[in-house]
């Protein structure tokens, strides 16, 4: 299968969106169709490379790239001992991630083929999500810090222009600015640690500078500037005020990519602990394994407890979001505060990495599922103020059942992904601390007690007058959900081959460091 | 696959699909209470929801709007909210002051250790 | 010793001193008068000091500073006048 | 086209100038750069026609005008830059002015005579223009020292400026 | 009040251990250098430019410039996205 | 010898303006008069001490015959050029700017800008 | 050795002041003017860094073109800070 | 509004000055400091010179969005299809394989210091006149949209 | 002494500067001044890159000409100059952002632009 697609796969990943993004405005002024059917096929396309590059990592392993060398496979120069060219570095984590990313770009461009329809500027539209998509492909699959940052910046300048798409009121571009700016504070720290850890080591590769560090002061340092600003745009409570302003106002296909692009910075965040520092975290591992933890517990309770009185339905989700990204949060940062101890991480520890990992693919398909329905309701009825909304299950009943699908898998109700999730993170976290397990368990059920609310509120009663033109939304916005919850019904009904053939590689893939920087440095 | 082994969680495993054969077998045995129910109902007769022995409100009156709801638990928690919310100021400032708070409380503990 | 260092180093030191005009200027058009001549030492000095390192190409960045500070000059005084 | 023409052969000359040193064809250039200089200069010559030429029309192919204007700067030019420029060190020192701002006839039909005329007037004797009147090419100068009687006379020659050599009339020859 | 001395507080910590960590690193000779040494040696004969750092920009790190082009690409699109028109009746209640 | 007397005298001369320039900056009492400063004697100054590169790359051309000194005095040339023009041009702009943003020339004897603006 | 220390403590000296005026002035059309000399006074301390390129980069883009933003997002704001 | 004549005679003259020197700068990317990026920058400014000098009506005549956009695009491509070219040659994403082949850009260089050579470096001339285009069409719009902003909000 | 501070100043004044940038940030309440003040830091973190590149008595990076081999590192310079155009970038984005704020809403007072909070 070595054909010339197949080796080139991941510069294609990135080129594929690219040009669909570079081309899109000029397609646009050929009209509407012309640039729906340019977004499907760029779409399509990237999901279908997203895939295959993630079958051929699990199946041949580790995948390199290297950008401008004589071959793509060449990683070091002849007369060297280091690479010296931009690399991506395809391992089963980085497989994971661009599954979720193709998946979910999928459905949400089809998504929002018609419930965008209505909007001006849609041309620019459909460039930014190829663009937002390009820059979480990108992050996840490289393996060049700098590169990362790159993407960082590509990732978060997108999606702040996309959550100020709505500009007739001046709330989203006021959510926008917040993002851009958070953003860009964070991007300028992840600058200053790299320029940190370059000037020591002279490196910019990961698996190079892995290899290299030493951890000095600089290199703490280095550390704390790289991740807090990514645990910051993942949402992680006290640095979360940016997720409900910025999911509340976005369009809600952006919204639930805003959320893959979110994990694409815990994916960051996971590789810098895990494969950058590692075993080096072994002295103080128990202050960044509990940096995590810590930071995991207060979005969990934070983030479910502020989601209860909220009036507006997707800040109400968006508080959600954070409350479940402290899931993962959770469950890697008691994979890292047990790294050092090899018989708990075998015990315990390896399972909580993969309830987190797993819950990162579930929580990116039920909460865009969620979000695109929240989409729906507003694309009928032209409100998210719970207040005012009522009885849309009369009219909506597709809606309905994926919202149902969405919040019972959010919930963790047992068919459904999040519980398979949820139950991993609980089990483990139990050995390791039976407080924080508990904690876990009262913040599931308060997920439910708040869905139920929303349940409440918009589809039961009887139908309203001011909502009786509302009827089931078009094909493509329920094509898009479809296959968001029918990803959510198979990995809740089988999620052991999930946990074997994706998560398990994955968790193998993170812990396993040294494995990461032989695959370049060849054990040197 | 063993279809009642499927999730090993690490102590224990966990089978949805026995779930939803508990699930399936659940519905089949509402259905058949539901079937010994009365078959002479008729329409028209009963229909009237019974509210505390009120009348039944206008079409749509009875629409409880998503504030009411929990309010009893707000109620109890309100020490807590009182001094939750405020902190979501939404001013950008403060956003990027906490940003800095916690990277230089993580610095004081990192350069410390 | 070698002048030209020399004479960048008195250079900025007269930077340093229309700097001063800059913070005590009481009106907008007296800070943008010390930054035109800010402007104009700072390409002198790039020209001389490119003769200090003894490199060519290093006065190229003289002529895009003496073409590009104009055009932000230029706006500043645009603005300044009301026109913009 | 011939604004076309103009300003392909300006750019094209800029362009040489600006890579002399690189080759020896005519003992300064290499046959690449002469080449990239032949499309740098359609290409601007192209995107610039209508701009460079509003100032001035084909007087620029002439290069007697260029001589002069080189004549212009070296000679005439900087000596009454060296001149303005004791005059303000000396008011620098001392710190004796009397400022006032004037009006000037120029006597300038093109636009790019009054812009040397301007410039000239702008880093030669105590002036500086700070105003023009667009239809009449009349400029407002202000003089940091007026002479007395000056005040109050409604205009001013634009060569009464000048204390050495008749600057307006050369840079007429140069640009009309 | 309360605030002011508090954010003040957070950037003296941050001024304090910044500070502390500039005296670390050396100005004029770097710790290590090998992989620009290694440019520097031979990135002329790869590439043909005499000048390293476009080597460097368009060849070794080619990607990145690709990258830094998009994000352009992208400020220009958020540019021309806030100053568009917008069509008749696109109005949507944030609330 | 002699090449090296003239680039210290023309620096001095560069020099010696510039810190008038600047001195003017700080001295006079308004926008014009500093902006006649400003043109004039920083002009002027950073004239001088680019000729006294033009000359030391003229004299080394002249010795080695290498491509690059040429390069060096032309560019150098091309930027004073440049620098003038828009030095007198941005001088211009600043105190037409100043002029309508309303900031009367200081001890002015006469003002026939204000005159013509209002008649 | 010496002389370029010297040189390059004058313009970070010059760096540090304007760099606090920017913070400074609530005029916000005199901390633009203070951000040009600013980006003017960091293109020629990347120059004697030997930094050419960077120095071009600076030049252009800072000095010329993010003045102009700047000046443009003032004049489509309003020009002075409220007060607190 | 427009400025003075002056001020709008001298944007005239500078403004092809301003290409001109910025096509330099892309030219000579790999042989002088400069690039794509800078070059494209000089050259926005040129486009920034007149529309400060300028009025903004007057000037969008001529500096029209659209052709910003289609020369942004064109520069895009360039770039993407450069680094694409590589593919069809053997090598990976980015590669430079023109350099050294005996074609265009491509004289051999011996390490050391020399003259410099216009005809060298393969590839990168070509990725520099990609990024220049991009990056003139880029900030131009950048300056023409920011422009049209203020300039809607006066109409009443 | 002298020499070590003249050697480190530098750093010192990278520091210094992103305290600048980060206290425009946190203290400022109009919206452009907070943008400068991140312009600020931007400049500040480009500095630092092209500061640890840094060699005494080295030469820029260019074989045109050069004086000698002793060169400055090219890798930071290079990524210096990616950093520096994502910096107007954002900016150049930012700025309109608050542009079209000042549309709607009629301030750019940071504490006053919250319609989103709680």
């Amino acid at each position: 299968m070595d054909t010339f697609v197949m080796r080139h796969l991941p510069a294609l990943l990135i080129a594929t969106p690219l040009f669909a993004a570079f081309l899109m405005p000029l397609v646009g002024t050929a009209g509407r169709t012309a640039r729906n059917a340019w977004a499907f096929l760029g779409a399509l396309l990237t999901a279908a490379i997203g895939l295959t590059l993630a079958w051929k990592v699990w199946t041949t392993g580790t995948v390199l790239y290297v950008f401008g060398a004589a071959t793509p496979q060449q990683t070091l120069p002849p007369d060297a001992a280091f690479p010296i060219r931009i690399m991506f570095q395809v391992d089963a984590m980085s497989a994971l991630m661009a599954v979720i990313a193709s998946l979910s770009a999928l459905g949400i461009t089809i998504y929002s083929l018609s419930a965008e329809s209505k909007q001006s500027g849609l041309e620019t539209f459909y460039a930014m999500l190829f663009l937002l998509i390009a820059g979480v492909l990108g992050m996840v699959v490289t393996g060049d810090l700098f590169n990362f940052f790159i993407f960082l910046e590509i990732s978060s300048l997108a999606g702040a222009a996309l959550v100020a798409y709505r500009i007739d009121d001046g709330v989203a571009v006021e959510a926008g600015l917040k993002y851009a700016l958070l953003s860009t504070v964070g991007a300028l720290a992840v600058l200053t640690a790299i320029g940190m850890l370059f000037a020591q080591y002279n490196a910019l590769n990961m698996a190079t500078l892995a290899s290299r560090l030493q951890f000095t002061a600089l290199d703490k340092v280095a550390l704390v500037l790289l991740a807090v600003p990514l645990a910051m745009k993942c949402g992680a409570v006290p640095m979360h005020f940016w997720t409900p302003d910025t999911y509340t106002t976005a369009p809600s296909s952006v919204t639930a990519f805003l959320v893959v692009s979110s994990q694409a910075s815990l994916y960051g965040l996971f590789r810098i602990l895990y494969t950058l520092y590692g075993d080096l975290l072994q002295f103080s591992w128990a202050t960044f394994g509990w940096f995590l933890i810590v930071l995991g517990i207060l979005s969990m309770f934070i983030g479910v407890t502020m989601a209860i009185p909220q009036k507006d339905v997707k800040r109400l989700m968006a508080y959600h979001a954070v409350s479940q990204t402290g899931y993962m949060l959770l469950g890697v940062g008691v994979g890292l505060a047990v790294l050092g101890n090899a018989d708990a991480l075998a015990k315990y520890g390896k399972t909580a990495m993969a309830g987190g990992l797993f819950h990162i693919i579930n929580h990116a398909m039920y909460k865009g599922l969620l979000f695109l329905t929240a989409g729906a309701v507003f694309y009928r009825c032209g409100t998210r103020n719970l207040n005012k909304l009522g009885g849309l299950g009369h009219t909506m009943p597709w809606t309905m059942v994926f919202f149902m699908i969405g919040a019972l898998a959010i919930a963790g109700v047992p068919p459904f992904n999040g519980f398979a999730s949820k139950l991993l993170i609980y089990e483990s976290v139990f050995r390791f601390s039976p407080f924080l397990s508990i904690i876990a368990m009262i913040v599931s059920i308060l997920t439910l007690a708040s869905f139920v609310k929303v349940f409440h509120s918009m589809f039961m009663g009887p139908p309203r007058a001011e909502f009786a033109a509302a009827r089931e939304v078009p094909a493509p916005m329920f094509i898009g959900m479809a296959i968001l919850a029918l990803f959510v019904v198979v990995a809740g009904l089988a999620p052991q081959p999930f946990i074997e053939h994706m998560i398990n590689p994955a968790v193998d893939a993170l812990v396993d460091r040294a494995g990461y920087i032989a695959a370049i440095l060849g054990g040197r | 696959m063993d279809p009642t082994q499927t999730l090993a969680t690490g102590s224990g495993y966990w089978s949805p699909l026995l779930w939803l054969l508990a699930l399936v077998v659940g519905l089949a045995v509402a259905l058949v209470i539901r079937s010994r129910g009365r078959k002479d109902f008729r329409e028209g007769e009963g229909r009237a929801p019974f509210i505390s022995g009120n009348k039944e409100p206008e079409q749509g009156g009875g629409h409880i709007p998503a504030s009411n709801i929990y309010w009893g638990f707000l109620e109890s928690m309100k020490s807590y909210y009182g001094r939750l919310v405020p902190v979501h100021t939404g001013v950008p400032t403060d956003y990027v002051a906490w940003l800095l708070g916690i990277m230089a409380l993580m610095l004081i503990i990192g350069l410390a250790t | 010793m070698s002048p030209w260092i020399f004479t960048a180093s008195i250079m900025a030191a007269l930077m340093l001193l229309a700097m001063v005009r800059m913070v005590k200027g009481p009106t907008s058009a007296d800070r943008l008068v010390a930054l035109d001549s800010i402007n104009t030492l700072v390409v002198a000095s790039m020209i001389v000091l490119a003769a200090a390192f003894r490199q060519v190409v290093f006065v190229d960045v003289a002529i895009v500073y003496a073409l590009l500070s104009y055009v932000g000059a230029l706006f500043i005084a645009k603005y300044l006048g009301g026109e913009l | 086209m011939l604004s076309f023409v103009v300003t392909a052969l300006f750019s094209g000359a800029v362009y040489l100038l600006l890579t002399a040193g690189s080759g020896s064809i005519l003992r300064f250039w290499s046959s690449q750069e002469l080449l990239i200089a032949a499309i740098v200069a359609v290409v601007v010559g192209f995107a610039a026609r209508g701009y460079f030429t509003r100032a001035r029309q084909s007087a620029v192919l002439n290069p007697v005008r260029w001589l002069r204007a080189i004549g212009y700067a070296l000679g005439p030019f900087f000596l009454e830059m060296a001149k303005a420029n004791i005059d303000v060190a000396c008011r620098v020192i001392t710190g004796r002015i009397r400022p006032g701002i004037v009006r000037v006839k120029s006597g300038m039909k093109t636009d790019f005579g009054t812009l040397m005329l301007a410039n000239s007037i702008t880093l030669t004797p105590g002036t500086l223009t700070v105003g023009i009147d667009e239809e009449t090419n009349d400029l407002y100068v202000h003089m940091i020292n007026v002479s007395a009687g000056i005040e109050s006379r409604e205009s001013l020659e634009a060569s009464e400026l000048f204390g050495l050599f008749d600057c307006p009339a050369r840079i007429r020859r140069i640009a009309e | 009040m309360m605030k002011i001395a508090l954010y003040s507080a957070i950037l003296l910590v941050l001024f304090g251990g910044l500070m502390y960590l500039a005296a670390d690193l050396p100005f004029g000779a770097p710790l290590q250098s090998d992989m620009d040494d290694y440019f520097i040696k031979n990135g002329q004969e790869q590439t043909g430019a005499n000048n390293i750092v476009t080597s460097i920009v368009f060849d070794f790190r080619g990607f990145d410039t690709l990258g830094e082009a998009t994000v352009l690409f992208t400020a220009v699109l958020g540019v021309g996205m806030m100053f568009r028109k917008m069509k008749e009746g696109e109005e949507y209640e944030n609330d | 010898m002699i090449l090296n007397i003239l680039i210290w005298t023309a620096i001095g001369i560069g020099l010696f303006f510039n810190t008038l320039g600047v001195v003017g900056i700080l001295r006079f009492p308004d926008v014009y008069t500093r902006l006649h400063a400003d043109t004039k004697a920083t002009t002027f100054g950073s004239i001088f001490t680019s000729l006294a590169v033009i000359l030391y790359a003229a004299a080394h051309y002249f010795k080695t015959q290498d491509g690059q000194y040429a390069t060096l005095a032309l560019h150098a040339i091309i930027a004073v050029v440049v620098l003038a023009i828009t030095n007198a041009t941005a001088a211009h702009a600043i105190a037409r700017a100043a002029h309508r943003r309303g900031h009367k020339p200081v001890q002015a004897v006469c003002d026939r800008l204000e005159e013509h603006n209002q008649p | 050795m010496t002389p370029f220390l010297l040189l390059q403590a004058l313009i970070l000296l010059g760096l540090i002041i304007t760099g606090a005026l920017v913070v400074a002035f609530k005029d916000l059309l005199a901390a633009a003017i203070a951000f040009a000399a600013f980006s003017l006074l960091l293109a020629i301390e990347f120059y004697i860094l030997q930094a050419p390129d960077v120095a071009i980069a600076e030049a252009g883009i800072g000095a010329g073109l993010t003045t102009a933003i700047f000046i443009i997002a003032i004049r489509g704001t309003k020009r002075f800070e409220e007060k607190e | 509004m427009k400025m003075t004549k002056i001020v709008r005679t001298t944007a005239d003259v500078f403004y092809p000055f301003c290409l001109v020197f910025g096509l330099y700068v892309v030219m000579h990317g790999h042989l002088t400091p400069g690039g794509g990026f800078q070059g494209g920058a000089v050259m926005a400014t040129g486009a920034a010179l007149l529309l400060v000098a300028h009025a903004y009506e007057d000037i969008t005549g001529r500096l029209r969005k659209t052709a910003m956009k289609i020369l942004e695009a064109i520069g895009l491509m360039m770039f993407l299809f450069a680094g694409l070219s590589g593919l069809l040659f053997e090598r990976p994403f980015m590669g430079n394989w023109m350099a050294f082949t005996g074609k265009w850009f491509s004289h051999p260089v011996a390490h050391g210091p020399n003259p410099g050579d216009l005809n060298t470096a393969g590839l990168l001339p070509l990725l520099n006149i990609g990024v220049g285009i991009e990056v003139l069409g880029g900030l131009t719009i950048i300056l023409l949209y920011m422009l049209s902003g203020i300039h809607a909000e006066k109409k009443p | 002494m002298m020499s070590y501070l003249l050697l480190k100043l530098p750093y010192f004044t990278v520091v210094v500067l992103t305290l600048l940038g980060l206290a425009a940030m946190v203290f400022k309440k109009n919206l452009i001044k907070i943008l400068m003040g991140l312009s600020l830091l931007e400049s500040a973190v480009n500095l630092f890159l092209i500061v640890t590149g840094y060699r005494t008595d080295g030469v820029a990076p260019i074989y045109t000409n050069a004086p000698s081999l002793h060169m400055t590192l090219p890798t930071v310079q290079a990524l210096t100059l990616t950093s520096i155009v994502i910096g107007v970038a954002t900016s150049a984005m930012m700025l309109s952002f608050a542009m079209v704020i000042y549309k709607k809403y009629g301030t750019v007072n940071a504490e006053k632009v919250k319609k989103l909070k709680g």
